[in-house]
């Protein structure tokens, strides 16, 4: 596999992450939103086998695999148990309405790209080219916890942030060592199942995940 | 959605297969007959002239996958400067009089009308009410009347083939 | 020689429109566990249509006359345009894509004129909506054309598809994709198809270019409807060829060109099978979703641009 | 081919007399209107036919230079022509001659109740003080003329002094120009001290040499003043007061060419007396613009009154032609000379075309005021059967305008487009998202202007009549729609033929810029920058006359029955059809402020009045959807507050009437001059 093709399919399917980030803005039902983390984890998986495949290294290759087990098959589960346990809540609504928010993504991805590229031309790896898309996941997800007001997307917010963050290491270098990638993974997983608790707390105190109910706590 | 569209096939293939034979039989009469007829198209502007939706539900049934009138060239049509044909139902109340009068008027030609439904026959129970003019026919040319309370769909397949028949 | 093939094209475009729509029909028709009508059945209607009579409004003017047939003239006229089968087009020079976009405007703008005429509140309701999602598209589609022919250094459809056809690993082109997502939502939004607007609806409240044909009937009805039909498959052609330009003909041998036609009957199909599961999966969007589905779209085009310029 | 100046000065002189005449003999004939009528637009006519003339030999390359060292104090005053100016004197001529002609018609209306020797002197000086300003060659000369004109097209503005709200907008207008001329003044005042020297023909020269924060301060000056002339948002707001207030073929020359002076001036300034400024010089012009014709159109598709609609709508055109000259400094200062010249080229060409098909317009609405004496489109309608040319000629029109085949409008768009395209040579990711939305606003504004001008002659023009008014409607006389024809022909002819225009466009560039711009045409067709894009206009005409020709044709052949009814319009059975039943203006236009609610804040007022027996039944439902004027109530209102304390404590000078007010500005003006001597 030549530098120039896996350059290419790493800019497409970083694309296809950032792209399922901003689907997050635009699924309504929660459901619909883990299904886009799993995906995009999924992408995150092929990519690093990708790269394993190219530059050999059997660490990655784990790294994929670990990737599938606890991102793809793992952590959905437990988001859709809470989703099924908290049953239909009512939608609270987001505070930016769904067209400026996309613009907000879109603003947010020039910067990134105003950020990024001086950095990614400087890295040598046919892969760098990407940077900009994997920080750009990082500040959508970001936006996305500070713009969504249900726990859960906040939740998902948060993860899509993280896979940015995956993602951009695998872009610069390759990836981290597999101990440490071991253990992002498991601070994650108990990330997740943390605010899976804390998510039935709050549904069950004010019968609705809308994080703003949790402002009633100051009096 | 993605899950829904790898979904969808699925769901058809289930269907499809129980096609009934009877309705088959008939489809090819039908299908020929309705051939030679407005060069096998035919638009249909439905006209509820006061009918009690039994009959609505029938005619809704013809769309259905059962019956599947959109493959012998027929089509529902949001207008009836659309149309071909106008299926009315319901014993003709005062109110729906005159539009009824509008609609046939705002159909072009060639057009056929067919009644639907004992009401539009003789008016059924509401013969005599005093909201009641008349059988479709005191208003319009009839082609064809289908009997029946609510008449079932074949049924009326049947009386939009005898009127299109009638059309020289 | 090339003429012919110009005519040929036009004719293509001309003939095989209501099969189009037919077999969209059809697959639409298998998906919802219906035989459907057959694929040639628009044909039927418009041999129909042609032999009615027509019942026009007293309210209206010589507009409402004149229209059906600018429809047809300016979609015809695209089909001179662009490149069905080979781009060695000879009338080719007549415009870019810019223009293009230009000649569907046109029809669009007395379409919703038409719409007005009658004075019957559907059609005016039609024409403000329809030239309203019109408007909204308009950025989307520039902004995409800009995305492609930044990378392809042309505006003219000939061009671009010659050099597209050139480029190795297109398909793993991140703003070529994009560009045609958004392209692809565009056509959707700009023919009248779900999750837009409903062509087979019957509630006149939901309608948009439904509600602008109200009046039409007889032999005007024929040509809205194949006007309608035209732009479809110019459409579909158009995101077919420039963005998948596999196989149109580079030269005009009669092998290339038996070949392009080949290439473009598979394309076309897949289309309408996409088009088929779109709409049968899922819903019309209410009317002020609209918007933000084409403000999707725009940042979609938004990003191809981006990417182009900072990947370039 | 070489002119001698000869032969110009004769036309420039036979120009000058004829309106000279025209002016005075309009006030000598005050006494019988319908002669001062006839002499008024009679001169103004014959003048301007020769100032077309004169335009048209100084194109070919006649050159000209008149001095008088004593006609005006400090530099005297001095005339010359180069192909620039006379490109814009062609157009004021474009616009002037049908202006006059319908003139001649629609001020008959004036007879008895206005003073039309006052009205005929004031169109002549405005209109020979239009022809004039391009060719200003040194500051006083430009300023007094500039002043000239603004004052006469004021008095015309306040003509129709008695209908209410005429008086506040000439205020306003007055006020506006002034402070744009104030900027001017102060610009020039600093460029001259700076140089040394106050005749532009210097100022090309030596104004490069010129320290750069004071070239800056001159160029955001001299924009701001010229900006506020050609009604770029924010300073835009006196355009759609006055140019409604103006009798309409006043408004026609108002919009569709008084204002294209200030674009006379940007293009001066920045190409030629300024030269080459810093990058965020064409930034501000190309944002400037993007946001003059989005905002213009938007305004212009919510408006009811259709004269104000048409000027929202010069704001959004002057908008496009921003987005041209800005874009063509982007390219200065990036070296593409070659795109300079072709971003030049579409913006002149539509300055051009704006002047021709908003004239139609304009004439359009006045006719439609003539014969149904509203302007209100909630009471038009049905127009297209009582007065079918007008219909006619206003439908091409609104073609023109909504830049479609094959009218003007689309052939400089077109440009427009090509020369925001080609943007991406520009290796500067900045200018190059700066260009990318500038394409998106470009966009959107064709879009909405298409919907804009679908209502304006849908809603007056097709359907039922929504009033007596517009039922009892005539066709207007000859002479109105002679004006108009001429001007939907000259849209045609231009949009059909570009190379017409294209071929002394280029040239005038290429003496503007000493650089050829990168496009290639004969008379069938154009290509820009290679083939990066190309259009045959002529062969888009003959391809649409074809296929019109051909369809009935095929389907004679083929066939087809023609057998026709008339019949009600389909209304689902409904008893009858009135207009009440049509769909509004208002109505029309929801979607729109729905979208952009952001942008509108329109306040929404609904009260319903129930019949007393039962809720069944309505009484009466007012609907109000007034969009609020963002500018107005963020920028101008607090800024005439301060004002308006101000005058308080100088209430002692204000007598409220304001022709002293004149004065007052006189008066500043000669000290203003004689501080600087």
């Amino acid at each position: 596999m030549s530098a120039e093709i896996l350059s290419k399919l790493v800019n497409l399917l970083s694309f296809v992450a950032l792209g399922l980030t901003i689907l997050l803005i635009l699924r309504a039902r929660l459901e619909g939103q883990v299904r886009a983390f799993a995906l995009q984890s999924f992408v995150l998986a092929f990519l690093s086998v990708l790269i394993a495949i190219y530059t050999d290294s059997f660490q990655l290759f784990g790294v994929g695999v670990a990737l599938v087990i606890v991102k793809v098959v793992v952590i959905p589960r437990v988001l859709n148990r809470a989703v099924a346990k908290i049953g239909i809540s009512r939608v609270a609504a987001p505070y930016l309405g769904t067209a400026p928010a996309l613009i907000v993504c879109v603003l947010l991805a020039i910067i990134a790209f105003y950020v990024m590229t001086p950095i990614a031309s400087s890295n040598p790896l046919p892969t760098a080219d990407a940077m900009p898309l994997a920080f750009a996941g990082v500040l959508i997800g970001f936006f996305i916890m500070v713009d969504r007001r249900r726990a859960v997307t906040q939740i998902l917010g948060f993860l899509m942030l993280e896979n940015g963050i995956f993602l951009l290491a695998l872009l610069m270098t390759y990836g981290v060592p597999f101990i440490v990638e071991m253990g992002v993974f498991l601070d994650v997983l108990v990330a997740v199942l943390i605010m899976e608790v804390f998510v039935y707390h709050i549904k069950d105190n004010f019968d609705s995940i809308d994080v703003g109910e949790l402002g009633k706590l100051k009096e | 959605m993605l899950h829904d569209i790898l979904k969808t096939p699925i769901v058809t293939e289930s269907l499809k297969s129980d096609q009934p034979t009877a309705i088959e039989t008939l489809a090819q009469q039908i299908d020929s007959r309705a051939r030679q007829r407005f060069g096998r198209s035919l638009q249909i502007r439905q006209v509820d002239a006061g009918s009690c939706n039994g009959c609505e539900l029938e005619i809704g049934a013809l769309n259905n996958p059962y019956y599947d009138i959109e493959r012998f060239g027929m089509h529902f049509v949001a207008s009836p400067r659309h149309a071909d044909c106008l299926l009315v139902t319901g014993p003709v109340t005062r109110n729906m009089a005159d539009p009824l009068k509008r609609t046939y008027e705002a159909t072009p030609g060639p057009k056929i009308v067919v009644a639907i439904g004992d009401c539009a026959y003789d008016c059924g129970v509401f013969a005599h009410g005093y909201g009641v003019v008349g059988p479709v026919s005191a208003i319009l040319p009839v082609d064809a009347v289908v009997h029946g309370c609510p008449p079932e769909p074949r049924a009326i397949l049947l009386g939009i083939l005898a009127a299109l028949d009638k059309t020289p | 020689m090339e003429i012919a093939i110009e005519f040929l094209q036009l004719a293509i475009v001309m003939f095989a429109s209501p099969l189009l729509v037919g077999l969209i029909r059809k697959a639409k028709a298998r998906l919802q566990a219906r035989r459907g009508a057959p694929v040639f059945q628009l044909y039927a209607d418009i041999r129909k249509l042609l032999s009615k009579e027509t019942v026009v409004s007293e309210n209206t003017s010589w507009l409402f006359r004149f229209t059906p047939y600018l429809l047809a003239t300016t979609m015809m006229l695209s089909a001179l345009i662009v490149p069905v089968l080979s781009t060695r087009t000879t009338l080719g020079f007549m415009g870019n894509i810019i223009a293009l976009i230009y000649l569907f405007l046109l029809g669009t703008f007395f379409l919703a004129l038409v719409g007005l005429d009658a004075g019957s509140a559907f059609g005016g309701m039609g024409a403000s909506r329809e030239v309203a999602i019109a408007a909204l598209a308009e950025p989307t589609v520039l902004i995409a054309i800009f995305g492609i022919a930044l990378r392809a250094g042309t505006t003219s459809l000939d061009g671009m598809i010659t050099r597209f056809a050139a480029e190795p690993l297109l398909m793993l082109n991140t703003g070529h994709l994009l560009a045609f997502f958004a392209f692809f939502i565009v056509a959707l939004a700009e023919n009248g198809r779900l999750p837009v607007d409903n062509p087979t609806t019957h509630l006149e409240l939901t309608m948009i270019h439904e509600a602008m044909i109200l009046e039409y009937s007889g032999r005007y009805l024929a040509l809205v409807e194949w006007a309608a039909g035209m732009k479809l498959f110019l459409f579909l052609t158009l995101l077919s060829n420039l963005f998948f330009p596999w196989g149109v003909a580079l030269d005009n041998t009669p092998v290339a060109l038996v070949i392009a036609l080949v290439a473009l009957a598979i394309k076309l199909v897949v289309f309408v099978g996409a088009i088929a599961l779109l709409e049968t999966s899922v819903a019309k969007l209410r009317l002020f979703r609209v918007p933000e589905l084409l403000a999707g779209s725009f940042t979609i085009a938004l990003l191809a641009v981006v990417t182009a310029f900072f990947l370039r | 081919m070489a002119v001698d100046s000869s032969f110009m000065s004769e036309l420039l002189v036979a120009t000058i007399v004829c309106l000279g005449a025209g002016a005075l003999g309009a006030l000598l004939t005050n006494r019988s209107a319908k002669a001062a009528r006839i002499v008024g637009c009679g001169g103004a006519l014959l003048g301007s036919i020769f100032a077309l003339g004169f335009g048209l030999a100084g194109l070919a390359g006649g050159s000209l230079r008149l001095y008088f060292p004593d006609l005006l104090p400090i530099g005297g005053a001095a005339l010359g022509i180069d192909r620039l100016s006379a490109f814009f004197v062609v157009m004021i001529a474009v616009a002037a001659i049908p202006a006059a002609l319908y003139g001649i018609g629609y001020t008959r209306a004036y007879e008895g109740n206005h003073s039309l020797g006052g009205m005929g002197f004031a169109f002549n000086t405005f209109i020979a003080a239009m022809i004039l300003v391009p060719l200003a060659q040194n500051v006083l000369t430009f300023l007094a003329l500039w002043e000239v004109m603004s004052l006469a097209s004021y008095f015309l503005v306040i003509t129709e002094h008695e209908r209410e709200g005429t008086l506040g907008a000439g205020w306003v207008y007055f006020v506006m120009t002034h402070a744009g001329f104030a900027a001017l003044l102060l610009g020039f005042l600093l460029l001259a001290q700076a140089t040394g020297t106050a005749f532009f023909s210097d100022w090309h020269v030596v104004a490069v040499g010129v320290d750069p924060r004071s070239r800056d301060l001159v160029f955001v000056l001299l924009a701001v003043g010229f900006g506020s002339k050609a009604g770029v948002i924010p300073l835009h707001v006196w355009l759609p007061r006055a140019h409604p207030a103006a009798p309409s073929h006043v408004s026609a020359l108002m919009s569709g060419v008084m204002i294209k002076l200030g674009v006379y001036g940007l293009v001066r300034v920045a190409f030629d007396w300024l030269g080459a400024g810093p990058i965020w010089w064409g930034g501000m012009i190309l944002v400037a613009g993007a946001i003059s014709g989005v905002l213009g159109v938007l305004y212009a598709l919510v408006d009811t009154d259709l004269k104000r609609l048409l000027a929202y709508s010069s704001v959004e055109n002057i908008g496009i032609i921003m987005l041209g000259l800005g874009a063509g400094m982007l390219f200065q200062n990036a070296q593409l000379p070659g795109f300079t010249g072709l971003a030049l080229v579409a913006a002149l060409y539509h300055t051009l075309n704006h002047a021709a098909f908003k004239s139609l317009l304009f004439m359009g609405a006045g006719a439609i005021l003539h014969a149904t004496h509203t302007r209100n489109m909630e009471n038009l309608g049905g127009l297209i059967k009582t007065m079918p040319q007008t219909a006619i000629l206003f439908l091409i029109g609104s073609l023109a305008i909504a830049a479609l085949p094959p009218f003007n409008g689309f052939i400089s768009e077109w440009l427009t487009f090509q020369s925001l395209l080609v943007s991406f040579h520009i290796a500067a990711h900045t200018i190059n998202l700066l260009f990318t939305l500038a394409i998106a606003a470009l966009a959107l504004t064709s879009g909405l202007a298409a919907a804009c001008f679908v209502r304006a002659f849908g809603i007056s023009f097709l359907a039922l009549p929504r009033s007596a008014a517009a039922g009892m409607a005539h066709e207007v006389e000859w002479t109105i729609r002679a004006a108009m024809a001429a001007l939907a022909l000259t849209c045609l002819a231009f949009g059909i033929a570009p190379s017409l225009i294209l071929a002394p466009l280029e040239t005038t560039v290429f003496d503007l810029i000493g650089t050829h711009a990168d496009m290639k045409f004969d008379l069938s067709a154009l290509a820009v920058n290679g083939d990066f894009g190309w259009l045959a206009p002529l062969w888009l005409a003959l391809g649409l006359i074809g296929c019109l020709a051909i369809i009935p044709l095929a389907l004679r052949l083929i066939g087809a029955t023609n057998r026709r009814r008339s019949h009600e319009s389909w209304g689902c059975g409904r008893a009858l059809q009135t207009a009440r039943f049509e769909y509004t203006a208002t109505a029309f236009a929801n979607p729109f402020k729905r979208v952009f609610a952001l942008l509108y804040r329109s306040v929404k007022e609904l009260d319903v009045e129930f019949h007393p027996e039962s809720r069944y039944f309505v009484r009466t439902i007012e609907y109000c959807n007034e969009g609020r004027l963002i500018f107005e109530d963020a920028l101008y209102r607090p800024l005439l507050r301060a004002i308006e304390s101000v005058a308080r404590q100088a209430r002692t000078l204000q007598s409220g009437n304001v022709h002293s007010y004149l004065v007052y500005i006189l008066i500043a003006l000669v000290a203003l001059l004689l501080l600087t001597v």
